[in-house]
């Protein structure tokens, strides 16, 4: 089964092959969607496969290479287009292809009447290929690929809808933004690749020799600017401070890819590549301590945003940038396994609350549009108590919205305690773990507020929505609902294949079975973490205890704030920002960051280089030229009276000539 | 006695006198006399050196100076027959079709 | 001493009715000037001894190309330049003239004015006959020259005709 | 087989006397040079199968052509690695580029098509000449068709443009012809033949001089910044074809033109300006960068964009590994096809609203699928998306440039990564992307069979040469082995001159370009490090001369 894992990114190119080329053909949209759904589904099978062969086999033996041509070969550079099965690219494949598949299935449902059915589908199998080179490549370059075709496909997702010029601006800061970081993630490589050449002689880019050669890279220094590169490249791709602005401008896209894209997969890029080279990573600690610091900071900042929105999907946008700055927490605090659960989990809720919120917006928009009203679809102060029309989206996203605010028992709560545990227990960052902590904790009450609030908002309380419309508010079809049930399924018990150890003991000793599988992955990074671990940290079962207990504390005074403001008492809102308003309006601005980088990069750049064409290149370069020139023709110019036209100028000339020629001869 | 050095200076004499016509008449026909002027002033050089130098070359050139003039005699009044058909003038401040 | 004092009246003459080709206003008067010079210089050659180039003299300037010229000059009815347009830079133009006679006469002082010596002396001028020697040069030695010369002037002849038909 | 060069390089020219005598009918004239073109591309395709994965010249051909005294000029041909692929670039884009002007050249056909092959023919003996005098023959020959191109078949401001183009290029190409006789006389009696001239060993000071005029011609034709000004104007008033060749081809002329001549020539003077190139190369690709990204005009904006890309080539060839070599290699050919494709779809909504301004457009997509899908592959493919053949090209540059002593350098110009997305993404956003608005976009007519007919291979070039570029790699590397050693060999045998000779700044230069010498040429020049360590004892710098 190994050996057919090139199976798996081929599928998904198959079924774009044939959406993209004969897709315009077919029209029926069954056999499109069918196409596409199948496409990755098969992968998605053939993951399972590799899954059971891998789980089969021991855990020294779960390391597999495959090569399947040689891409650039330089003097002694060398990348294959080769795939890498380990514990954690399968993990991740299982992820995106599963994930996939409901949510490609989804899309049939969702999509259906638009126009370019067949190029969404196209894009999306486009995108799981990528997403799947990404993750499986066994080189730097095999991910690169993936890393901007990921890229690639957002972009074209993100600009779907090509005529609404926000949609356009969107895919296009989506893609500068992902730049901005692959800029980092190329310096990273290079440094990596030219230190490891120069002073150990390893040339390579592929991980597996990296991890080999690993002992070779120091503590800090070179790493620190490598990793620190590769961090960039992180915060572009999963939507960190300082580069996470182009994701909830990225709901401008069609909400399945908001889901697949946008908060299941792709973004999760960054965790998966520090994931993948955490071996590298964990040999600087001021890189850990920044990805650490950077994903408390966007995890509290991003939770901030998500309370004051109105835009049903900008509010899951930021709760995804939050979340994801979770996962770097995690990353940063060297809970790899704790980050890469968390992944999964969050792809999980995350894709059913995007899924969810489609099906509201699918609903919505249809009876809007059949009251010819004009009233936003997606907009919360237009919706409430959709509950009763929609019970199956209800309960499917309200599992998920437990599940990401951390209540026991749900799969959020599981690794999020984890990562929160950790990031006060790992002995990295000293006196940080606790300050790190508390970050985390408090955007996790947030989360919670914010994601009740929408739950709120949305399915409770009166409908708000137009009368007319009202009535023709139903569930959606099944094959939107199949999808949801499923994901809320897994949102609910997902998180029972890793349970902490406490909890596992009280049950008799169940094993955490996912950090289990990930610990070949992990297991280097983790030796070299003791290298400069401070004091064993605080392991206490006690104080575990407790702090679990906090967490699940914190998660209910969060809900139960967004049930007081939101249903019991809906003046308070209103009361709040009137009695706050500048807090109120930089919140729901965004802290005015889109205006401050416009102000800072943006504009100045324009300015700039307006300057450098029509201040340099017209003025002074082209004036230089132009004035040799003008200076060549105006002594011409000046000189051309000497040619008066007149013969006997000439002769008179000439005879003057010859007179001074013959004069000076003869009489030297 | 007569020596080669008479005619030279004839020769110089007129071939200035030739020249200086050239520069300052503007009647086109006159500037033309001048130069047949000039061109007679070195054929009697030519002959005078023959004659001295016992060399009958210098006469033969002469004969195609002479060709010569004929021949540019010949172009050259057409030319400004052309010319004042067109000008009804030949004076050389009027051939200005190549000034600026 | 009598060869010097005709040699003396005959380079006046040419000298004044050469000064009276650039002088005189009237075209005709200039060409008649001309023709005076050219008949002086016709003399000089007889008393150079090439009396058949002095006949030729006589023949092709001042018959043939000096008729040309006459004719054009009437044919065209031009008039006595006026003053205005009579002649210009002349102080300048003399100065250059005077200059050019400077450097010849520099010249002819220092030059040893020597040659390729021949064996041609008067008496075998007289002897065998101006003609005889010239047509004897003239279809041996410099036979190709005398054939491009006739070249020359059927090409002179073609062209003046086109000119002169065609309008410019 | 043995006269395979000649037979490619004079195919047009036979094509251009069959031209002008055939009659002014235009279909059969574009019909014949269309065939020209293409017999010449596949009759250049025996070149690919034939060639052996060698550093030697092959396919020489050496043919004393004119003598007088001491002055010795042969027809001295033949094609290496480095060569090869410009070669068949060259006559790949010719009938592209004869296609696309199709129907937009109207007048004066059969002597639009006449310049076309001429240049050919010019561009073609520019790549395989060996002989120096030789190749400048060439050199100056593509300039004339290409100087009426742009003057007679050009948009409004032509003339200016076309004097523009000759001028600047005349000037550094007087300059390559004094250094050329230079070179010469200093070499001694024989004749131009470069590899006789790679061994004679100038020293450093006068190294010095003849770099910098050949380097002027070539930095010209690049064109590197600030020598760049007459490209934006060029392109923007020469016909599509024009702009196509211009681009696809006559810009490598200089970029080759290094490679091959300036480096090996003068290794001493390369080593003391490579930081100077460098630093003109990464001010190229940010200033032009920028530029573009406030351009209204599409095709001023890709010619911005090429002048970009070309900052990257210089980066690669200067950083004298064989990556950076290999990638700038690729990347001229990369920059050929898809800098070529992009001038071709601004030719293709010229030819329709005869207008290039931005602003006039947006929202074709939804007016032109076919042309929309195909524009964002080039714009892609421009932008160096892996996948796409600019983003090997780019990478490789990239990372030879990271490898060798320029890594400052190289970190600023992958900023024009980022910059290269914004300026293209940003054009095809108000180009394709909004609301069809605009009533005259409303009427457009999606691409036809020409048009695609003429994408298709590009299309198809831009992925193969992303997915799997090992046979292009594979076929320069010897050659390219063989200049970094003909380049480093001088270097190395500088550092035991007297300091006397060089001054300072140039031992200063020269000596970590040497201690680089060994990892970076790798297995390339194993005998390295023993010649460094052999030279203080008799040293061969002194018996070069």
């Amino acid at each position: 089964m190994f050996d057919n894992v090139w199976l798996i990114p081929l599928f998904p190119l198959i079924g774009f092959l044939i959406n993209g080329f004969l897709g315009k053909k077919i029209k029926n949209e069954a056999i499109i969607g069918g196409i596409g759904t199948l496409a990755i589904f098969g992968s998605f099978l053939v993951s399972c496969g590799i899954l059971i062969e891998m789980i089969s086999r021991g855990p020294e033996n779960r390391v597999f290479e495959k090569v399947l041509f040689p891409w650039i070969h330089a003097g002694n550079f060398k990348a294959d287009m080769a795939f890498l099965l380990d514990p954690l690219s399968v993990v991740m494949i299982m992820v995106v292809t599963g994930v996939g598949s409901l949510i490609h299935l989804y899309s049939i449902g969702y999509m259906h009447g638009e126009e370019g059915f067949y190029r969404f589908f196209a894009y999306l199998n486009l995108f799981c290929m990528s997403m799947l080179l990404l993750v499986l490549g066994n080189n730097m370059l095999v991910m690169f690929i993936g890393w901007e075709g990921v890229g690639l496909c957002s972009y074209l997702l993100i600009g779907y809808y090509f005529h609404k010029k926000s949609a356009g601006d969107a895919a296009k800061k989506a893609f500068v933004m992902n730049r901005v970081g692959d800029f980092g993630f190329l310096v990273g490589l290079f440094t990596l690749y030219w230190w490891l050449g120069d002073n150990a002689n390893v040339w390579t880019i592929n991980f597996m020799e990296i991890k080999k050669a690993a002992h070779l890279l120091p503590y800090g220094g070179v790493v620190t600017v490598a990793t620190l590169c590769f961090f960039v490249g992180a915060t572009g791709k999963s939507a960190q401070i300082p580069l996470f602005t182009w994701l909830p401008d990225a709901m401008e896209g069609p909400t399945p890819v908001s889901a697949l894209i946008h908060a299941a997969t792709m973004v999760t890029a960054g965790v998966y590549m520090i994931g993948r080279m955490s071996f590298v990573f964990i040999k600087s600690p001021d890189t850990m301590m920044v990805i650490a610091v950077v994903g408390a900071a966007t995890a509290i900042f991003a939770a901030t945003i998500g309370t004051a929105q109105n835009d049903i999907k900008r509010v899951l946008a930021y709760s995804t940038v939050s979340q994801l700055g979770f996962m770097f927490l995690a990353m940063g605090t060297g809970a790899f396994a704790a980050g890469i659960f968390h992944l999964m989990t969050h792809a999980f809720f995350k894709a059913c609350l995007f899924l969810g919120s489609g099906s509201v917006i699918h609903a919505m928009h249809y009876a809007l549009h059949h009251a010819h009203s004009h009233d936003d679809a997606q907009d919360m102060r237009n919706m409430g108590g959709l509950r009763k029309s929609m019970p199956i989206t209800f309960i499917t996203f309200l599992v998920s919205t437990i599940a990401i605010s951390g209540i026991p028992g749900f799969s959020g709560f599981f690794s999020k305690d984890e990562i929160l545990w950790q990031a006060f227990s790992n002995p990295y960052h000293g006196g940080l773990n606790i300050v790190l902590w508390g970050i985390g904790a408090v955007a996790a009450c947030f989360t919670a507020f914010y994601m009740f609030r929408l739950v709120f908002m949305t399915f409770y309380g009166e409908s708000r929505i137009n009368p007319k419309a009202k009535s023709h508010l139903h569930e959606s079809p099944l094959v939107i609902t199949i999808p949801l049930m499923v994901l809320g399924f897994l949102a609910a018990v997902g998180g029972y294949i890793g349970l902490p150890k406490l909890v596992g003991d009280l049950f008799g000793g169940i094993p955490n079975y996912f950090e289990q599988w990930l610990e070949p992955v992990f297991e280097q990074a983790q030796e070299y973490g003791h290298h400069y671990a401070q004091s064993g940290g605080h392991h206490n079962v006690a104080l575990e205890w407790g702090l679990m207990g906090a967490s699940v504390v914190i998660a209910l005074v969060g809900i139960t704030i967004a049930f007081t403001m939101y249903v019991k008492n809906t003046e308070l809102p209103g009361k709040f920002t009137s009695t706050f308003p500048a807090l109120h309006r930089a919140v729901y601005n965004k802290w005015y960051i889109d205006e401050l980088y416009d102000f800072l990069f943006v504009n100045p750049c324009k300015a700039f280089g307006n300057f450098l064409w029509k201040g340099f290149d017209v003025l002074v370069v082209d004036g230089i030229v132009n004035g040799v020139a003008a200076v060549v023709k105006g002594w011409s110019s000046a000189f051309r009276y000497t040619e008066t036209g007149y013969v006997h100028n000439y002769a008179f000339v000439m005879a003057a000539g010859t007179v001074a020629i013959l004069g000076y001869y003869i009489f030297r | 006695m007569l020596s080669l050095h008479h005619y030279l200076i004839l020769s110089g004499i007129l071939f200035s006198i030739g020249a200086m016509g050239v520069l300052i008449r503007r009647n086109a026909i006159v500037i033309f006399m001048c130069v047949e002027l000039m061109l007679n002033a070195v054929n009697l050089t030519f002959i005078a050196f023959s004659r001295y130098l016992g060399n009958i070359d210098g006469q033969i050139f002469v004969f195609f100076v002479m060709t010569v003039a004929a021949a540019e005699a010949a172009v050259g009044l057409a030319l400004m027959i052309a010319f004042y058909k067109n000008r009804e003038s030949i004076d050389v401040e009027d051939i200005n079709l190549m000034k600026l | 001493m009598p060869e010097i004092l005709f040699f003396s009246l005959v380079a006046g003459v040419a000298i004044i009715s050469s000064i009276l080709v650039v002088a005189m206003r009237n075209p005709i008067n200039c060409a008649l000037s001309l023709i005076m010079t050219f008949f002086c210089m016709a003399t000089l050659y007889v008393m150079l001894d090439a009396p058949f180039m002095a006949a030729t003299q006589v023949i092709v300037y001042a018959g043939a190309i000096m008729v040309l010229i006459v004719f054009v000059i009437m044919l065209l009815n031009m008039r006595t330049e006026t003053s205005k347009n009579y002649v210009h830079g002349v102080l300048v133009s003399s100065i250059v003239a005077v200059l050019t006679l400077f450097v010849i006469s520099g010249f002819l002082s220092k030059s040893p004015l020597t040659g390729a010596t021949g064996d041609m002396t008067p008496e075998l001028v007289t002897k065998v006959g101006h003609v005889e020697l010239i047509g004897k040069a003239m279809f041996s030695q410099f036979l190709l020259p005398f054939e491009i010369t006739s070249i020359l002037l059927l090409v002179a002849i073609v062209g003046s005709v086109i000119l002169a038909k065609r309008k410019l | 087989m043995d006269y395979i060069l000649s037979l490619i390089t004079f195919i047009p020219l036979a094509g251009v006397l069959l031209l002008l005598v055939m009659p002014r009918n235009n279909a059969m004239l574009r019909g014949v040079a269309l065939g020209v073109s293409l017999v010449t591309f596949i009759v250049s395709i025996g070149l690919i199968c034939e060639f052996k994965t060698i550093a030697d010249y092959q396919f020489v051909e050496n043919i004393p052509w004119i003598k007088a005294g001491s002055f010795q000029m042969n027809y001295h041909v033949g094609i290496d690695g480095i060569s090869l692929w410009l070669v068949i670039l060259t006559t790949f884009i010719m009938p592209i580029a004869i296609l696309s002007t199709w129907t937009a050249v109207e007048e004066k056909v059969k002597e639009y098509m006449i310049c076309l092959l001429l240049l050919q023919v010019g561009m073609l003996g520019a790549f395989i000449s060996l002989d120096l005098f030789l190749f400048y023959i060439f050199w100056e020959l593509m300039l004339i068709p290409m100087y009426f191109i742009i003057g007679i078949w050009g948009g409004k401001n032509r003339v200016y443009a076309a004097v523009k183009f000759f001028i600047y290029t005349m000037v550094g190409s007087l300059l390559m012809l004094v250094a050329i006789m230079y070179v010469y006389f200093k070499a001694g009696a024989g004749d131009f033949d470069i590899t006789r001239f790679y061994s004679i060993g100038l020293d450093p000071a006068t190294q010095t001089w003849l770099f910098l005029a050949f380097a002027l011609a070539f930095a010209i034709k690049v064109p590197m910044f600030p020598l760049h000004t007459w490209l934006p104007d060029a392109h923007t008033e020469a016909p599509t074809a024009g702009s196509v060749i211009l681009a696809a081809v006559l810009l490598k002329m200089g970029t080759y033109g290094f490679v091959r001549f300036a480096i090996p020539l003068f290794p001493d003077a390369t080593a003391r300006f490579t930081p100077l190139i460098a630093t003109l190369s990464v001010i190229g690709i940010v200033y032009a960068s920028l530029v573009a990204m406030m351009q209204e005009d599409v095709k001023k904006l890709v010619a911005y964009s090429s002048v970009a890309h070309l900052g990257f080539v210089m980066i690669g060839v200067f950083a004298l590994n064989q990556q950076g070599i290999a990638g700038g290699m690729l990347q001229m050919i990369n920059h050929g096809i898809s800098t070529g494709a992009l001038f071709l779809i601004v030719g293709f909504i010229y030819e329709r609203r005869h207008t290039r301004l931005i602003t006039d457009f947006g929202g074709l997509s939804k007016q032109m699928p076919i042309f929309a899908t195909i524009f964002m592959i080039v714009t892609f493919s421009s932008i160096g998306l892996p996948g796409t053949n600019g983003f090997v090209g780019e990478f490789l540059v990239l990372l030879g440039g990271f490898e060798s002593k320029l890594r400052v350098w190289t970190i600023i110009a992958s900023s024009g990564v980022i910059l290269s997305a914004v300026y293209m993404l940003w054009m095809f956003q108000r180009v394709m992307f909004g609301e069809l608005s605009n009533p005259k976009n409303q009427l457009l007519k999606d691409l036809n069979v020409r048009e695609i007919v003429i994408m298709v291979p590009l299309i198809v070039m831009i992925f193969v040469m992303g997915i799997y570029p090992k046979p292009f790699i594979d076929r320069m590397i010897p050659s390219i082995d063989k200049l970094i050693i003909q380049a480093k060999k001088t270097q190395v045998a500088q550092l035991v001159v007297p300091a006397s000779v060089i001054d300072n700044a140039a031992a200063v230069v020269a000596s970590p370009s040497a201690e680089h010498a060994v990892p970076a040429a790798g297995t390339a020049s194993p005998d390295m490090p023993d010649g460094h360590s052999i030279l203080p004892a008799g040293h061969p710098a002194g018996e070069s001369k």
